[in-house]
This record gives C-alpha cells, sequence and structure tokens, in this order.
C-alpha cells in the first residue's frame, strides 16, 4: 500500500519536473520545479528522513522559489525601468 | 531539430550509464558499519536523539562548516555583484493592505518558529538551516509587503559575522581542550538526554548556523530584492 | 607544530570577521587579510619545511575528536604540505597584487579571497570524498565570484559558464560518490582504498567513474574545457594566477588522490585524456593572440601533461613518478602565476602589444625564465621531470608517449617563444604604462628566484647522475645580478671567468674533445673582445652569452646523457636570447629556437632509445648502442638532431636570418664557434657507433649526399646574396656541409677533415664577421652593391678579408687547404667520387661568392658617402690581428695542426691515416709539403708583384668622374652598379637551385598546423549550453570507451 | 521496492533537468533545470540510505537503541548538498540578473563575448 503511494507521489514529482521544463511559462516553470521540490520532500518523509523532507521543504522548494521569484521581479523591473 | 534528437539521445546514454546502477541496487537491510556506530554509538557519545543532527554537527561537521562557507561565499558573490553595480531604486508598488497587517502578525512567529526549529535540532527533526531558511521567509515576507522599506545589511552583517567567527572560535575551543578535537561537541556537558541543554555544544552551534544561515539567506533577499547596503533596519 | 586544521580556522574566521569591518577604512580587513594569509603561509611552511627536512611526520589531523571512518580525517604530509605552500604562498602574493581592487569591492573581495583559498587548503587535505565534494563547491563559488571582481560583461559571461560547468561537473561527481557509497560503505578514501578489489571495482564501476570523470573535467579536459579558458581570459589577472597555480594543482592533486582510490582503476583513460588534452590546447594556441587566454591554453596543456605523467609513471611503473609529477606542477604553477602577474603588470592583453614590457627592462628576466621553466628548458625541475620521464618511457617501451610529449612541447615553444620574442622586439607607445607597484612586482621576482632555486634542488635530486657543472651557471646567475654595472666591468668579469675556468677545462679534454675545447674556450675569449668597444651596460648581453659558453663547456666536460643534453639546452637557450637581440633577428631567432627544440628533442629520444637498448646514460653507452637493435634508428636520431645544429640541407633555414641578423659581435660567436657544437656531438656520434643502417640503406652513404648538397646548395646561394652578412651565413652552411660530409666519410681522414675543417672555419669564419661587421657598421648597410673602393679607408680590413677568403677558398697555401686536401684524399679512398665531384663544383662556386667579397667591397669606386669612413675601431681589430697570426702560423706549418689531431683519430682507426716526414704529408695518394708549397707560392707572389708593379708605371690614371651618361637616369640606380647581380649570367643556369624548396615545406608545415587550430578552436563556440552538451558528450564516451559497452 | 522506486524516480529526474539545461535558451530556465537535476541527486542519495522497514534516526530513548533505523550518513550529505543547492542557485541568479542589467537578455547564446 505505502509503495502504491509512493509511486503516485513519485509520478507527481516526475510530472511536476517535466511540466517544468516542458511550459514555456518562465513563471509557471518556477512554480512546477517548486512542486517538484515539495513532492520530493513527501517522497524524503515517506523514506523516514523528516530533516531532510524538512531541508527540502523549506529550502529546496520555499525558499529556492522565493529567491527565483526576486530575480525574476528584478529582471521585470530592470527591463521598464 | 537535429540537434534537439542528438541532445536526446545523449540524455538517453547519460540514462543509461546511471540505468547500470539500478540492477545491482537493493535497499540496505543493515546499515554499513560506520551508519551502525552512529546510530548504536551516537546516543552515548554524543548525547543528541537526533542521530541526523549528530552527524551533520559533529561526526561531519567539516563538512557543515564548509556548507555554511558556501552560503557565505554565495552571499559573499551576491553583495559584490550589488556593490559593483549599485543603482538607484525604483519604487514599488506597496504590498496590499492584507498581506501588511499579516506580515506584522505573522513576521514575530515566522521568527520564533524558525529559532524553536534550530535550538531542537538535536532532538526533532530540523536545525540551523532549516531554521536559519524559516527566519530568511519571515524577511522574504517582510520584503513584500514593504517593498520600499530600507532593511539594510548592517545589522544583518553583524549577526553573520559574529555567529560564524563564533561557530569557528567554538570549533576550535575543540582543538584545544581535547585531543583532536576540531568541531568536537563534548566540551559542554553532554546534560540529561532528551532535554533541551543536552547534547554538549549541538545546540549552541546549530543556534549559531541558524542566527548566520537566517542572517545570509535574509541578505541574499534583501539584495535580489534591489536595496543598497546603507541603511539599518 | 601548529594544528594544520589551524589553517581552515584562520582563513574562515577572518573571512567571517571581516563582515564587521564593511564600515572601516579598507587598510584595516585588508591587512587582516595579508596576515591571515601570512600566518597560513608560515603554518605550511613550517611544515613543509619540517617533513622535508625529516624533522616531523606526515600526521593525520582528526576532527570531533574521532578517528575515521567514524569522523573526517585530514592529512598532512609531503606533498601536502609542499603544496599547501604553494597555495597560500601564491595567494599572499595575489592579495597583495589585488590592492588596488580593495576599495571598489568592500570587504566582499577579501572574503571570497580566504575562502577560496580555505577551500583549497581543504581540497588538498581531506581524505573524505564527500568532504572533498564540498571543498570543491566552496572553491568553485569562490573563484566564480573572484572572477567578476570588475563585473563586466565577458567576466559575467564567463563565470556563469564556470559555474554552470562546475554545477554539471559536481553533480556527475555527487552521484559517482553516492554510488561508491552504497558499493563500499564509506567515504573515507583510504578506508575505500583498502578495500578495492577487482570485484569491488566491476559492481562499483559507475560509481567510480563518475568520480573519475567528476575530477577529470575539474581539471579541464580538451576538448571540454571552453569556460575554463574563458575565465582566464576574463578574469582579473592576479585572480587568474591564482586560479592557475592553486586551484589547478589542488585539483590535480584530488584527482590523484581519489584516482589511488580507485586502485589506479581509470589510468589508461588519464593517459589518453592527458595527452589529448596535452597536445590539443598546444596546437589550439597557435592561432591565440590575446596573451591571457593563451596562458589559459598554455596552463591546461600544462595540466594535460601533469596528468598523462601520472597516467605513465603508473602504467609504465617508471622510477621516481612522485617527482616527475611534482616537478611539473610545481614548475608549471609558480611560472604561471608569474606570468599573470605579468600580464597583470603589462595591462595589454593583446601579445602583440607587449613590447611595452621593455619600459622596465628587468622585466624581461622573469618573463624569461617563466617561458623557460614552462618549456622544460634546463635548469629547471620540469626539465628533470621530462628527461626522467622520456628516459622511464623508452626504457619501457613507451616510444609512442615520448613522441607524444616532445611533439606537445615543441609546439607549446611555438607560441610561449613567438610571444616573448615579440615582447623583446616590438616597439612600444611612450605614454603606456605598466603597473609598477611594489605589490606587482615583488611576487613576479619572488616567483622567479623560487624557480631558479628549485632549479637547482631538483637537479640535485634527479635520479641520473649529474655530469654538469654547476660553477658555470653560477656565474652566469652572478651576471645576472650584477647586470647594472658597466658593460666593460661585466666583460672583463665574463673573460676572467672563462679564461681561469677554460685553462683547467681545455688541459683536461681529451681526445677529440680538446680540439672542440680549444675551438670554445679560445673562441669565447677571442669573440667577447669586441664587447670592449661596446659603450654602456648591454644588458642581458653578458648573462647569454655566459649562458651560452657554459653550455658549450659542458658539452664537452659532459659524460652521461643527461650532462650533455641539459648543456645543449643550456647553449641554444643562451645563443637565442643572443640571437634575438640583433636588430630584424625576431622571425630568425624563434625559427633558430624551434629547429634547435626539434632538433634537442630528437636527441633525447635517440638518448632515451640508447638507454633503453644499453641501460646506461653514459655517453659511451653510445659504443654498446652500435649492436643494439634499433642502432640504426638511434644514430639516424641523433645525426639529425645534430644536423639540425650544423643547419644541413633542409634544416637550414634558420641559419642565413640568425646569422646575419645578430649583432657584430655575436655573428661571429653563433657562426664561427656554435656551428662546432653540431660537428662535435656528430662525430661523437660517428665514432662511436660506427657504421649504422637502417634496413638496406647505409645512413653515412644518405649523410654523404646530404653533405654535398648543402655544401653545393649553399655555397651557390652564397653568391646570389647582395647582403654581405648573408653571404657569410650561407657560405658557414657550405663550410658545415663539407664538414658533415668529412663525417659521413667514416674514415681517419675523413674525421680527421671535419676536426680541421672545423678549427679553420672557426678562424676564418670569425674573421670575416668581425671584418665585414665593422665595414657594415661603419657604412651603415650590409649591401654589397651599395659599397666599393672601401681598400682605401679599411686597408686592415681588407688585409684580413683578403688572407681568409683565400684560406677559405682551400687554395694554396694557406691552411685551408689542408682539410681540402684531405677530404679529396678521403673520397679516394672511400671511392665516392660522384660526391666528390660535387663537392668540386660546390668548391668552384665558393670561388664565385669569396672573390665578389673582396672585389665588390674593397675593390672599385669609393661611393660619395663613405669618404669619411674610417677603419674600423680597435676592438674589432684586435682579435682579427689575433686570428690572423693564427692562420699564418698554421699556414707555414700545417703539420702542427694536422700531425697532432691525426694522432688523437688515431685511438680510434688507423687506416688511411697521414704519414710525416718532416713537413711532408703523405697519404696513400700523394704527399703535400705544406711549407714548401708556402715558398713556391711566396717566391711565385713576388715575381708577379715584381712585373705588376713595373708594368703599372704604364697605367693611365683616369678621373672618377669621367664617364659619359647617356640620356636618363634609371629609376633604380642600385641596378647599374658593377656588382649589382653580380653573377646574372650564372644565375640564368643555375637559378633552379634557389627555387626555396625546403622554406617553402616548413613553411606549409607551419600554416597547416595553424589551419587546424584555427579550424578546431571553433569548438569554443562561447555558448556556455554548447560547452555543457559538449561535457555530456565526453561522459558519454568516455565511458562507452572505458567499459566498452554500457 | 520503496528504494527502487526512488532511485528511478531520482535518475529521472536527473535526466529531466538536463534535459532542461541542454535544451532551453533561456537562462531562468537553465538554472531551473539546474534545481531539478540537483532535485533528482538528491532523491538518488535519500534512496542509498533507505532502510527497509527502517525509521527515521531519531532516537528519544537510550532504551531504542538496537532497532532498525535507515542511514543516518545519506541523510546528512543530502542536507549539506541541498543547502549547497539553494547557495548555487541564488549565485546563478545573481549572476543572470547583473548579466541582464549588462546586456538586456537572458538567451544563453547571445553570451558569446569570448570564445576561441
Amino acid at each position: 500500500m505505502t509503495d502504491i503511494i509512493f509511486l503516485i507521489i513519485a509520478l507527481f514529482t516526475v510530472t511536476a519536473a517535466l511540466y517544468a521544463m516542458l511550459t514555456k511559462d518562465r513563471t509557471v516553470s518556477v512554480l512546477s520545479a517548486g512542486a517538484a521540490g515539495l513532492f520530493a520532500s513527501i517522497l524524503f518523509l515517506m523514506m523516514a528522513a523528516p530533516d531532510v523532507a524538512m531541508t527540502e521543504a523549506a529550502i529546496g522548494s520555499g525558499l529556492t522559489t522565493f529567491i527565483f521569484f526576486f530575480a525574476l521581479r528584478k529582471i521585470r523591473s530592470s527591463r521598464n525601468g | 531539430m537535429v540537434k534537439k534528437v542528438f541532445i536526446l539521445l545523449m540524455i538517453i546514454l547519460t540514462g543509461l550509464i546511471l540505468w547500470s546502477f539500478v540492477p545491482g541496487y537493493e535497499s540496505r537491510t543493515a546499515l554499513p558499519e560506520v551508519s551502525a556506530h552512529y546510530v548504536e554509538k551516537g546516543p552515548e557519545e554524543l548525547g543528541a536523539a537526533n542521530i541526523v543532527t549528530a552527524v551533520v554537527v559533529t561526526y561531519r561537521g567539516l563538512d557543515t562548516l564548509g556548507e555554511v562557507t558556501i552560503l557565505f561565499a554565495a552571499s559573499a558573490v551576491v553583495g559584490l555583484l550589488i556593490h559593483l553595480n549599485k543603482n538607484e531604486n525604483k519604487r514599488r508598488r506597496e504590498g496590499s493592505e492584507i498581506l501588511r497587517t499579516g506580515t506584522a502578525l505573522l513576521f514575530p512567529l515566522i521568527l520564533l518558529f524558525g529559532i524553536y526549529v534550530f535550538i531542537n535540532g538535536h532532538l526533532t527533526p530540523g536545525g540551523g538551516f532549516q531554521g536559519g531558511a524559516i527566519i530568511a521567509s519571515a524577511v522574504v515576507l517582510q520584503v513584500l509587503a514593504y517593498p520600499n522599506r530600507k532593511i539594510g545589511h548592517g545589522l544583518l552583517s553583524v549577526i553573520e559575522s559574529l555567529s560564524g567567527f563564533t561557530y569557528v572560535l567554538l570549533g576550535a575551543a575543540g582543538v584545544f581542550l581535547t585531543v583532536n578535537g576540531f568541531l568536537d561537541n563534548r566540551i559542554l556537558p553532554l546534560g540529561e538526554y532528551g532535554s533541551l541543554l543536552s547534547a554538549g555544544l549541538i545546540p549552541v552551534i546549530y543556534t549559531l548556523v541558524g542566527l548566520k544561515v537566517g542572517s545570509e539567506l535574509s541578505s541574499v533577499v534583501i539584495s535580489l530584492n534591489g536595496e543598497s547596503e546603507e541603511e539599518q533596519l | 607544530m601548529v594544528d594544520p586544521i589551524y589553517l581552515i580556522v584562520i582563513a574562515l574566521a577572518t573571512a567571517f570577521a571581516l563582515g564587521l569591518f564593511r564600515k572601516a577604512p579598507s587598510l584595516l580587513p585588508y591587512g587582516l587579510t595579508l596576515a591571515a594569509l601570512a600566518v597560513m603561509t608560515v603554518i605550511s611552511g613550517s611544515w613543509a619545511y619540517g617533513i622535508l627536512s625529516g624533522s616531523l611526520e606526515g600526521t593525520d589531523i582528526f576532527t570531533a575528536g574521532f578517528t575515521p571512518p567514524v569522523s573526517i580525517n585530514l592529512y598532512m604530509g609531503s606533498l601536502e604540505a609542499v603544496l599547501l605552500l604553494l597555495v597560500n604562498l601564491t595567494a599572499l602574493m595575489t592579495a597583495l597584487v589585488l590592492r588596488k581592487e580593495v576599495k571598489d569591492t568592500s570587504v566582499y573581495m577579501l572574503m571570497l579571497l580566504l575562502v577560496f583559498v580555505m577551500g583549497l587548503n581543504g581540497v588538498i587535505m581531506t581524505r573524505d570524498l564527500f568532504n572533498l565534494f564540498v571543498f570543491i563547491e566552496i572553491v568553485s563559488i569562490a573563484s566564480a565570484g573572484l572572477i567578476a571582481l570588475r563585473s563586466n560583461l565577458e567576466q559575467l559571461g564567463a563565470g556563469f559558464k564556470f559555474v554552470i560547468a562546475g554545477a554539471l561537473t559536481s553533480g556527475f561527481m555527487l552521484i559517482g560518490i553516492i554510488f561508491t557509497y552504497y558499493t563500499t560503505g564509506s567515504l573515507n578514501m583510504d578506508v575505500i582504498a583498502s578495500q578495492m578489489s577487482p570485484a569491488l571495482a566491476a559492481t562499483g564501476y559507475t560509481g567510480l567513474f563518475l568520480i573519475f570523470i567528476g575530477m577529470i573535467m575539474e581539471l579541464k579536459p580538451f576538448p571540454v574545457n571552453g569556460w575554463g579558458l574563458d575565465t582566464y581570459e576574463a578574469s582579473v589577472p592576479a585572480v587568474s594566477a591564482l586560479v592557475a597555480a592553486g586551484t589547478t594543482s589542488a585539483m590535480f592533486y584530488a584527482f590523484l588522490k581519489t584516482s589511488y582510490m580507485s586502485g589506479g582503476l581509470f589510468v589508461q583513460a588519464a593517459a589518453v585524456i592527458g595527452g589529448m588534452t596535452f597536445i590539443g590546447m598546444n596546437v589550439l594556441a597557435l592561432q591565440q593572440d590575446k596573451s591571457r587566454r593563451l596562458l589559459g591554453y598554455s596552463s591546461i596543456a600544462q595540466i594535460g601533461l601533469a596528468v598523462l605523467a601520472y597516467a605513465l609513471v603508473a602504467l609504465y611503473r617508471i622510477e621516481n613518478g612522485e617527482f616527475i609529477v611534482f616537478a611539473l606542477i610545481l614548475t608549471h604553477a609558480l611560472a604561471k602565476a608569474l606570468l599573470f602577474w605579468l600580464a597583470g603588470i603589462v595591462g595589454k592583453d593583446s601579445i602583440h602589444d607587449w613590447g611595452v614590457i621593455k619600459k622596465k627592462m628587468i622585466l624581461i628576466a622573469p618573463f624569461a625564465v617563466a617561458v623557460s621553466a614552462l618549456l622544460g628548458l634546463p635548469p629547471f625541475p620540469s626539465f628533470f621531470a621530462k628527461w626522467d620521464l622520456v628516459m622511464g618511457l623508452a626504457a619501457r617501451g613507451g616510444m609512442v608517449w615520448i613522441i607524444l610529449i616532445l611533439s606537445g612541447s615543441l609546439l607549446e615553444a611555438v607560441y610561449l617563444m613567438r610571444w616573448f620574442g615579440n615582447a623583446f622586439k616590438d616597439s612600444f607607445n611612450e605614454e603606456d604604462t605598466l603597473d609598477w607597484r611594489f605589490g606587482t612586482v615583488l611576487p613576479v621576482f619572488f616567483n622567479m628566484t623560487v624557480l631558479l632555486a628549485l632549479g637547482y634542488l631538483s637537479a640535485s635530486q634527479s635520479s641520473f647522475s649529474m655530469g654538469f657543472n654547476w660553477i658555470l651557471l653560477g656565474a652566469v646567475a652572478v651576471l645576472m645580478v650584477l647586470d647594472f654595472l658597466p658593460g666593460i666591468i661585466k666583460n672583463l668579469l665574463l673573460m676572467g671567468a672563462i679564461g681561469y675556468y677554460g685553462y683547467g677545462f681545455v688541459m683536461a679534454a681529451e681526445s677529440y674533445r680538446s680540439v672542440f675545447a680549444w675551438i670554445f674556450a679560445l673562441g669565447a675569449l677571442i669573440t667577447l673582445l669586441p664587447g670592449f668597444g661596446v659603450k654602456g651596460k648591454r644588458m642581458g648581453f653578458y648573462p647569454s652569452a655566459a649562458l651560452m659558453f657554459a653550455g658549450l663547456i659542458g658539452l664537452i666536460e659532459a659524460v652521461d646523457f643527461m650532462g650533455f643534453f641539459l648543456s645543449w639546452e643550456i647553449m641554444t637557450l643562451g645563443s637565442y636570447f643572443l640571437i634575438l637581440r640583433g636588430k630584424d633577428s625576431k622571425p630568425h631567432a624563434l625559427s633558430y629556437m624551434l629547429f634547435s627544440l626539434g632538433g634537442a628533442y630528437l636527441l633525447m629520444t635517440g638518448f632515451a632509445m640508447t638507454y633503453a637498448g644499453t641501460g646506461s646514460i653514459a655517453l659511451g653507452a653510445l659504443v654498446k648502442a652500435a649492436i643494439i637493435p634499433h642502432s640504426g634508428i638511434i644514430f639516424a636520431l641523433l645525426a639529425v638532431g645534430f644536423m639540425t645544429k650544423m643547419a644541413s640541407a633542409g634544416l637550414h633555414i634558420w641559419l642565413p636570418g640568425a646569422h646575419a641578423e645578430a649583432e657584430t659581435d655575436v655573428s661571429p660567436m653563433v657562426s664561427g664557434i656554435l656551428l662546432k657544437a653540431g660537428v662535435f656531438g656528430l662525430l661523437m656520434t660517428a665514432i662511436s657507433m660506427g657504421e649504422q643502417s637502417i634496413g638496406p640503406v647505409s645512413l653515412p652513404y644518405v649523410l654523404s649526399w646530404v653533405a654535398v648538397i648543402t655544401a653545393l646548395v649553399a655555397n651557390y646561394m652564397a653568391a646570389m646574396q647582395e647582403d654581405a652578412k648573408r653571404l657569410l651565413a650561407y657560405s658557414s652552411i657550405g663550410q658545415m656541409g663539407y664538414a658533415l660530409f668529412g663525417i659521413s666519410l667514416m674514415s681517419h681522414l675523413g674525421w680527421l677533415s671535419a676536426l680541421v675543417i672545423s678549427i679553420v672555419h672557426f678562424i676564418y669564419k670569425v674573421t670575416l664577421f668581425l671584418a665585414i661587421g665593422s665595414v657594415a657598421k661603419r657604412t651603415g648597410t650590409r649591401n654589397m652593391y651599395q659599397m666599393g673602393g672601401l681598400i682605401t679607408k679599411m686597408p686592415f680590413t681588407f688585409f684580413s678579408v683578403l688572407i681568409c677568403i683565400i684560406a677559405l677558398s682551400g687554395i694554396p697555401p694557406l691552411a685551408g687547404f689542408s682539410g681540402k686536401w684531405i677530404v679529396y684524399n678521403a673520397v679516394l679512398e672511400k671511392r665516392w667520387m660522384l660526391q666528390g665531384a660535387v663537392a668540386g663544383a660546390a668548391g668552384i662556386i665558393a670561388f664565385l661568392y669569396l672573390f665578389r667579397l673582396i672585389f665588390a667591397i674593397f675593390l672599385g669606386q669609393l661611393k660619395d658617402n663613405h669618404r669619411k669612413v674610417k677603419e674600423a675601431p680597435f676592438f674589432l681589430i684586435l682579435p682579427q690581428a689575433l686570428l690572423l697570426g693564427l692562420v699564418m702560423f698554421f699556414s707555414f706549418l700545417p703539420g702542427s695542426l694536422l700531425r697532432p689531431v691525426g694522432e688523437i683519430l688515431e685511438e680510434f682507426t688507423t687506416a688511411g691515416a697521414l704519414e710525416w716526414q718532416g713537413n711532408m704529408a703523405i697519404s696513400d695518394y700523394g704527399y703535400w709539403n705544406g711549407v714548401a708549397v708556402m715558398w713556391v707560392f711566396m717566391a711565385l707572389f713576388a715575381v708577379f708583384f715584381l712585373i705588376l708593379t713595373i708594368n703599372g708605371r704604364r697605367a693611365q690614371w683616369i678621373k672618377q668622374f669621367n664617364i659619359v651618361f647617356a640620356a636618363e637616369r634609371p629609376a633604380r640606380p642600385e641596378t647599374t652598379h658593377f656588382s649589382y647581380n653580380f653573377f646574372a649570367p650564372v644565375r640564368k643556369a643555375l637559378g633552379f637551385l634557389e627555387y626555396p624548396f625546403t622554406t617553402n615545406f616548413w613553411n606549409r608545415v607551419s600554416d597547416f598546423l595553424h589551419a587546424v587550430a584555427g579550424f578546431c578552436r571553433r569548438i569554443y563556440t562561447g555558448n556556455g549550453q554548447t560547452y555543457l552538451l559538449q561535457m555530456v558528450i565526453f561522459v558519454v564516451l568516455s565511458y562507452m570507451l572505458t567499459k566498452g559497452g554500457f | 521496492m520503496t528504494g527502487t522506486i526512488a532511485l528511478i524516480t531520482g535518475i529521472l529526474l536527473v535526466l529531466i533537468g538536463l534535459w532542461g539545461i541542454l535544451t532551453n535558451r533561456d537562462i531562468i530556465r537553465m538554472i531551473v533545470g539546474f534545481s531539478l537535476f540537483d532535485v533528482g541527486i538528491h532523491i538518488i542519495m535519500l534512496s542509498i540510505g533507505y532502510v527497509a522497514g527502517g525509521t527515521a534516526p531519531i532516537i528519544e530513548n537510550l532504551s531504542d537503541i538496537g532497532k532498525s533505523y535507515v542511514d543516518p550518513v545519506p541523510q546528512a550529505l543530502v542536507l549539506t548538498a541541498i543547502v549547497i543547492g539553494l547557495g548555487i542557485t541564488a549565485f546563478m541568479l545573481t549572476y543572470a540578473v547583473n548579466m541582464y542589467e549588462k546586456k538586456g537578455t537572458l538567451e544563453i547564446d547571445k553570451f558569446e563575448e569570448l570564445k576561441w
């Protein structure tokens, strides 16, 4: 049973990653990559690695995405200015 | 198009290289010698309930020091580039009312949560890096809500420097006090197993790491937001 | 002793603390950084000293109070200590250079610098795989930050490429590390190494491969290194210096550690990749004219060589491997850092703008030292390393690799020497400035000193015995230091040194060596005399001359291949610097250097094969080499190597320019003396090895044809020259052709003639070059059609030229005849009539140019603008007078020369030796009494002189301008000069001889290589993504090739 | 089984990331590719340390010593690797922002100032 759930989440991860690479929109791409990170952190949790899961969620998925957005925002503002 | 097919071929071949590992792979049933040592002796040796933390902070403490250094270097590069390319700030639209009120409420809470995470790193999942990241996300909220408020690097930089410096000194203290004890956590008493003030130096180090990582990541965020470094918090 | 962990503690604590000084005056954080780096240098230095001197032992450094594998450990051993010292010292020096940048970059640059250095220290010391990965990431981020110190577009682009390439590499490596952890259960390299077995290597193959390929890609192998080149080019030069010296050395050591860990699983792949990188980068660099990018190419090539050397040492079990590999690495690091710092001082990117370096002439010295060290010239450690490597390879049958290493080195010489020549010769803009500060200059000279010191140290470490006299190089060093003194004093010093040393040296020389010893020692003294007439300091002249003479003397003194080859290279280097001093000598000096190096590498290969076959490196082993397999090939290699120096046909194109364009007193040195080194070597080979053949082809027979063709064509070319010094240069080629012919006869008389020709050619050519040189100096031209009638203005010079051409043409009564006479005797003995006929024809042509020399310059009408020409200065006449005295002595008493020389050769063969009755030489085909001939000649001369004097009374004197010009003045007045195109009729008949076959051939070779370079370097598209794709392809291909599938 | 699935997922993510890195001309999306590449590696690393039936290596009472735990070492390594990944991503993004400010574009093939 856990294997099946694990498999499904793994599929989600891969799908999110694929989508991140296939979509034309930068923002969507960054968001899907963040989603992939979040799914991965669930995988980590299921693999008895709560520390890693937490790190991945807070840093790999959370903060990284934020930084992406700040960078994108800065790029946008320097284009306008 | 030809190029993409070629790239795809290369990626498939790379996949084959990695795949060559899969057939021989089986989930472990027993731990390797060193890991077994950590799990069996770790709690007694270091007094930390969270073995991952014990490994991160003490057994493989040099890695962690390096890791902190990498973040430090990354933030120094960000600082360097911002410093070299000072440009005038453009006013940005303030965050919405809801965001600002929410931030006012949440900011201290998130900060506290971050602190909780790194102080309890030796007992529960979490630690300096996670806590630091949480603190940084509080700053992110702040920046989002008040994009034009000048949040400077001044205080952050002092916190960062002091915590980093102390971390290294505490590590070096191990060399003084014990033999070959760089980053040894046992220069403080191990305390009662499972309590907050236990595991010797681990909570102290994780606190320092949390402060350092938090301030570093915050300044990266602020730098990317385009503020100059002159103003203070 | 201070715990090495403090290296990391100090760097990090300082870096972290710098954040507190953001607002402080920049001097404070800068001072702190310098102090930290200085302390680190002292710590690593004391460890290096302690371990190398034996007072300390290599020691483990544990962390966290546990022993490995439970906790991470570091190791401080001899190699680590030396590398740490290198890295920390380079960082300290770089920090000095970067003083100017501190203001603009706040504390950030200093933080990054410290973190960078700390990372390098960690990379060198750590024994844990993952820890290694962490330190590599630190290095990579910190250096990527330092690349963007000026934050311009080039730097940002380069930095970004660097980061993405690094991220890809470390990604692969990380996967490899975790796979390896899975199969071995450990991250400790020593533990893994101890477990390593064929079975484990098979199951853990993918992991080990990924670590290997990751580490290799950190070393920027060809062709996946475009990003590395970009960073070298874009960074501030001081940063590039630190990357080239520090990062590459540390990464290379890390590569070694991982390679040992996997039990040498991938050494073959490493050999291929290293060899490919060494050759590839050196070829591609040919087309590069941006100095820092050029240095990047060279850096990567050198690391390729180090990887190759490591792999070969492992594959062929070559002794002394540690020395070979680390001598290469250390030399490269020191020299490359020096050059990058120099690039910072010069501040010009294009290698064509480096002439500005001459604003501070003294900078030429470190430049020369660094270039020589990179090329593996003596006395630098890389020389000994290459030597040991080549000898080892030869002994174990690695000929292919020898060829690869030597041809790569030759290619490297092309662009480095070209660059050096440009800097030394090109003019510069007076407004350009150098970044001449204490902080920028100190590091350059510091590294130069270290390189020189290491050269001395490594010579004593080399596993081969040293047959070289270091006193002479000491003299060179003294002259370098005293270069600020007036030239006359230095000349006295040098002559004193050569005189003092030379006396004992000549006395000690035995056998045919003594002939050459006389030529070299006496020649040195005589050709140095004109130096007294040169005013001023003449910077660089005396050290170079001393270097050349030291090499020449060393050749004679050498007892083994090592000493011989070392002297050979030293001689080449010294003469290169001398030739380079000439006014328009830039391209000629370069081709001289390249041909010499090419020849030297052939010699090295020949020696190596001899060593492989006989197991001895004593020069005497050549005798034993006569009977080993491949002896013919050895003979051919050595012969061609020596013939390069003798400028035999096909290998001669460097000579005319080099000898003609050299300074007045340098031409006689290189032409009269230096060429004899080739004769010496070839004679030694011929005497030792005897007649050799490859298959059915007899090598002496081939040589004899090369020789006579050389003589014929060179003499013809000499006759066609308008430039008097070029004429003499071609004449030298022709004379060396005779010497070669004599050697190729492989008989007593043949060798005797070669020795005699060497002696007389030395005398005449020195005299002629001095005489013609002084004419050129007085008249301001070397074109003969612009001269004429100088007999009245320069009577002594006329007399000296007259005597010399009589002697040189080989007609009685003067000493030149004796050489020819013996040659023809030897030809008759050998029955090589055809060759003898060609040689005779060449002799006739020689009359043409010799006649012209005297006729065009001294006879005819004096030019208007030469009316005030004076006789040559005293110090140019003095040596001529001395040599003419020698000529007369030998002419009156030919026996005084032929007899002792002949006796020397009787040691080797007596067949056909001359017999002597008083002053009469008797051969199997006739006899010759030099004294009698002389008297007869004198009598005839007196008779003719009388007749002419009496008849002369009836001659009619006419006024100079008693000539009626018809119509108009020609557009090119010189065409009306009687000596312009003097031999036009001959040219009509023999013009085909002038077709520049050889020059065209070598030009095509050069064009081809440059075209290949131009085409191949297009793989460096500049697109970071393409670079990544290349890296992935590289990984995939390497995997397929090493594993043979998936 | 869980371990194998994770391993394969990780490999797939690495390849997807690689695909993104090699085919996107947009620098931002290349960086996204790199972070996916990293996530993939992290999953692979954890799958190595996975012990079937093991629990998280947090030992609340000393009496729990001796139970089956998953390997803490790869977890510690991943923890480090994640933070390093963040550092590198931030670093790349800063570069990207500055490159954009200098050149007004983020297409990788426009940054060919240095070549050959």
